[in-house]
């Protein structure tokens, strides 16, 4: 078993966040995990380190703890950080919600990126946090992403993506959606400068961002039993009354129809992104 | 809030039959009336005109979901002089909710494709509501290529509630086939010019509309979600739609005014679109001067142009 | 309904072929519509000008007869009509069969290629012939069809074939085999030359004819009841057992399942490669 | 003609069985035959060998088959320093009868794909006997493509009876999987190598042996299509199965001869050829050696000599 070669810190003040850790399952309290669908306690969760005590399912995380657990320590070097959104449609709501997403997280909008080593290997990391209004791309998420694409295009370095999100963000309308369109066209920028680019989907991710460079990636690897799928299971019952097949738009599932290429452990998560780093560097370790 | 385009029609449809009978009865009273009849009939297209003009945002959606307008095999009938439709993915299926082909446009080869709903219930179900499967995209993927192949420009009818939300859909892949398609827009080596004709829903309009020109009809509409979808996940409360309908700001002049759309398109006030030849003039038109334009430009320049066009979408401050 | 600008002539005399018509669904004279199944005698075939009494099936036909069915009056010219087989493994009985075919035939392989206008439209065209051991591709088809798509290249002309095949020709082993990679790779030269390949399938089409040039046409056809596949239903009936779907492997089929793009009559086949040709030239009348 | 290599190996199975009675006998009875129990150990081996050297064609493909011999996970086992597995055509499936992935070999990182077959009838049910599906076929075009973004040269392990002939296969356009992926691979611009390891059978094989060289174990075999096929559809009659086997000419040295092959791998035939050091380093240094000559040519060139390779095959007089 892979042992990080770091220790967690408590680089920001997680506690606040963490007390309002959103659940895409969760009733009052209790979660549901998503792999085995076991209902437990917050108490039960913490407990647990964040895994499910029937199946060993890791619960969704934040994008800090994502970039601490696969980068080098002290490695990452945040980019856009003060990127922040408007509200471009006046969308009655939207700043209140924003205002609390922002002081709930400690982060300025629903996605980090940044520059990281993993295994020595320099690389263009960003993940995306589903605390932050469900990990919705608007339009800061879209802008870091090109940006951070770009970026990795300047200095040819692999680029790597924690993905996670609701969809689209409702209250910038249009100008959120085109963000589906914008972070596209920078993933074929990616593949015409020939570089390396990983995606790698975690629970849930849905809409706008499956159907934008979360399913672009060259690798798409996905951690067990995460939901992954365009529409989400209770719009398609909802709207269509069918019967959802059982592990339906779980990783497994994908896996299963050629949708992604490998499904892997949170904790195996780093050993496995070297050795993909290494291979595509055609064995010259950086 | 009006559950279709006819109650806020209900008005006219009154003063209309009123008339009717005003008619019948100058006709059977052997009196003439006529003078008087042609001049409520003014008076009453004035006041439809009138209507038509400051509709509500929702019924904006209401008039842009309508069956009765023309979709995109009555835009090729009505705009081009040839057409042969092509059909298949070659992977798995070939879906009826996307139509594809090649034909003349003002005596130039394009690359056609569209959504295509049905004009009513069994021919909707045909055509599965405009809602596309991911064979639909893979159609449309497989003829960008081969335009592409033949140099030839693609022009596109935008007109769907969005991409099927349903179980085989999201089976074989529906997000995939959708990134992949706007992707290969995005990089597509030939002019592309969509025209937003009717409804405009999500990411499965989005689809076809990475474009380097993008049109839109004055009635059409254009949303990262319908309003009742937008209603039930922001509210629960599916009876705020046409509160979203204006929030969502998705008619055709805010969307020229924020530069997601290039130009709109009048529509008549009194007839139908396809029954009116200034429309389909002004349409057909709008295309060619476009087409012109971006055909005198060379690739790599248009391409460019292509990415900065969707690169700079977006508000936010530093 | 499309008439024809040409007269059949007795270019060849084809009584002795006609006789040996070969129908891959024949049993003592009789002949099974491969449309709607309806059996019928040689007299009452004949008697119908070839075609289904029942569902106006047109029946397989030869080379020739396709040929002048599509291209302008005297507008044919032959090319490589004399390339012949060899048995270069020396396959027993195989120099007999070549002998026969011939004879029956008055072919010298299972295609004719050359050069023909449609409708003003110069276009480089060839026709398979399922008289000719059953349109078996061996090292002359494959070379044939290679030469022709070589000479389109050169001269920019839109390539057309009327494919019909049941597959590759055994008694030449690997060397008719590796004719589905050659061909391919020509079809990959046409692409890159930027000309419209047009294939169209016909009553059967099947193997490694199917399994190359034939599926990777720009724009594939197919007359209405052909069967097309890559293993004969007999086979697959065999070797596992299945029960065949209705209309499995028919043109409609594969209309239906997103493997052809238009069904098409034989006697409106010309109008409408007549149009395609004049698309394809941007509407400019050759 | 034997049904399965067993049969023609049954003589030395006899030989040593006696030989193991003679060597219990002489510990029974406590006297020592070492040295006639060695002479006669060598004997049967020199037999053995003999015979394996003068296999009939048939025995040759009963051989090949053998499903104790190397699959392709094997010889990435016996000849990578690191393997990653990557899975689906991104449209439909993944076919566990094709593996594929990224590795390094002799320090170079490649991209590898070959058929997998079972080892035992359970594993052959999961890996459909080697047979792809078109969903196979497309995850070899995808990572092909992918080969190609990165620059990455190709190596392909061959070991397959044919395409899977079944109905599900037919309708999602197994003729169109393979066809699209001979194109790909006679213009893929990184250089490719194929290893015929076991039974290459048909279209299903040829679809990932369009190399720029093509290496083939002495007891492997390719053909046109099986000999059991071949003698059902010429005669009727499948017990002639081992005629066709030799008419076919397809063993490693005819396929040489003609020029399909560009080197014959000699395997030891005492022993399986995952436990001799001798042939697997023989077939990492044949690779190497071709790899490392392909991979210094230009690209433009080494796809003109592709083309050619091709083009030239076929025996015809004018
Ligand atoms: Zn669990
Ligand atoms: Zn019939």
């Amino acid at each position: 078993m892979f042992n990080p070669p770091y220790k967690k810190k408590n680089y920001i003040d997680l506690s606040g966040a963490k007390k309002n850790h959103p659940s895409f399952d969760s009733r009052e309290g209790n979660f549901s995990c998503p792999s085995c669908s076991a209902w437990l306690s917050e108490a039960q969760k913490i407990q647990n380190n964040d895994f499910c005590p029937r199946c060993s399912y890791y619960f969704t995380t934040t994008a800090w703890e994502r970039i601490y657990s696969i980068s080098d320590e002290n490695s990452f070097e945040e980019w856009d950080a003060n990127l922040s959104t408007l509200n471009p449609l006046e969308f009655p709501g939207y700043e209140d919600k924003l205002a609390k997403a922002k002081e709930e997280t400690v982060l300025s909008e629903a996605i980090i990126t940044g520059t990281a080593s993993i295994g020595g290997f320099k690389t263009v990391l960003a993940a995306m946090d589903a605390r932050f209004m469900m990990g919705s791309m608007g339009s800061v998420v879209g802008e870091k992403i090109c940006r951070a694409m770009e970026k990795a295009i300047f200095n040819s370095l692999p680029f790597i993506i924690f993905c996670c999100s609701g969809g689209a963000r409702m209250q910038e309308g249009m100008l959120s959606l085109m963000q589906m369109a914008k972070t596209s066209a920078a993933v074929g920028r990616l593949n015409d400068a020939g570089l390396l680019y990983i995606s790698i989907l975690t629970h849930p991710t849905t809409g706008g961002v499956t159907a934008s460079f979360a399913s672009l990636a060259d690798i798409i690897i996905a951690e067990p039993g995460a939901l992954i799928g365009f529409t989400g299971p209770r719009v398609i019952q909802q709207t269509l009354g069918e019967k959802l097949p059982p592990g339906f738009q779980r990783s497994e599932y994908l896996l299963q129809h050629g949708m992604i290429d490998i499904v892997q452990p949170r904790l195996e998560m780093r050993s496995l992104l070297i050795r993909l780093l290494n291979v595509h560097q055609g064995g010259n370790h950086a | 809030m009006p559950k279709n385009k006819f109650e806020f029609e209900a008005t006219y449809k009154l003063l209309e039959s009123k008339l009717d009978e005003l008619k019948d009865l100058s006709v059977k009273l052997d009196c003439d009336f006529s003078n008087e009849i042609a001049s409520v009939e003014r008076r009453i297209n004035q006041l439809k005109e009138e209507r038509y003009k400051h509709l509500t945002p929702w019924e904006q959606v209401l008039l842009a979901r309508d069956l009765e307008r023309p979709m995109t095999r009555d835009y090729i009938k009505l705009l081009f002089t040839e057409f042969i439709e092509l059909h298949g993915d070659r992977l798995y299926g070939d879906d009826p909710a996307i139509v594809g082909g090649v034909g003349l446009f003002c005596g130039r080869a394009v690359t056609v494709l569209g959504h295509q709903k049905g004009k009513d219930t069994p021919d909707n179900i045909i055509h599965n509501f405009g809602m596309p499967h991911p064979e639909g995209y893979r159609k449309a993927h497989r003829l960008l290529l081969e335009a592409e192949k033949f140099n030839r420009p693609v022009l596109t009818f935008i007109n769907t509630p969005g991409a099927y939300p349903g179980t085989q859909a999201e089976e074989r892949g529906q997000a995939w086939a959708i990134s992949q398609l706007l992707l290969c827009l995005s990089k597509l080596k030939v002019p592309v010019i969509s025209v937003i004709t009717g409804e405009g829903g999500s990411g499965g309009a989005l689809a076809l509309t990475v474009a380097d020109r993008i049109l839109m009809l004055s009635n059409a509409v254009y949303s990262v979600a319908s309003p009742e979808t937008c209603a039930s996940i922001l509210f629960r409360d599916i009876k705020r739609a046409d509160e979203m309908a204006a929030a969502l700001k998705m008619n055709a002049s805010a969307l020229k005014e924020i530069g997601i759309v290039d130009e709109v398109i009048e529509e008549p006030a009194l007839e139908p679109l396809q029954d009116s030849p200034v429309f389909i003039k002004s349409l057909k038109h709008s295309i060619k001067k476009h087409l012109d334009s971006i055909c005198s430009q060379n690739i790599p320049e248009l391409l460019e142009q292509r990415y900065l066009r969707l690169r700079q979408i977006g508000k936010f401050h530093e």
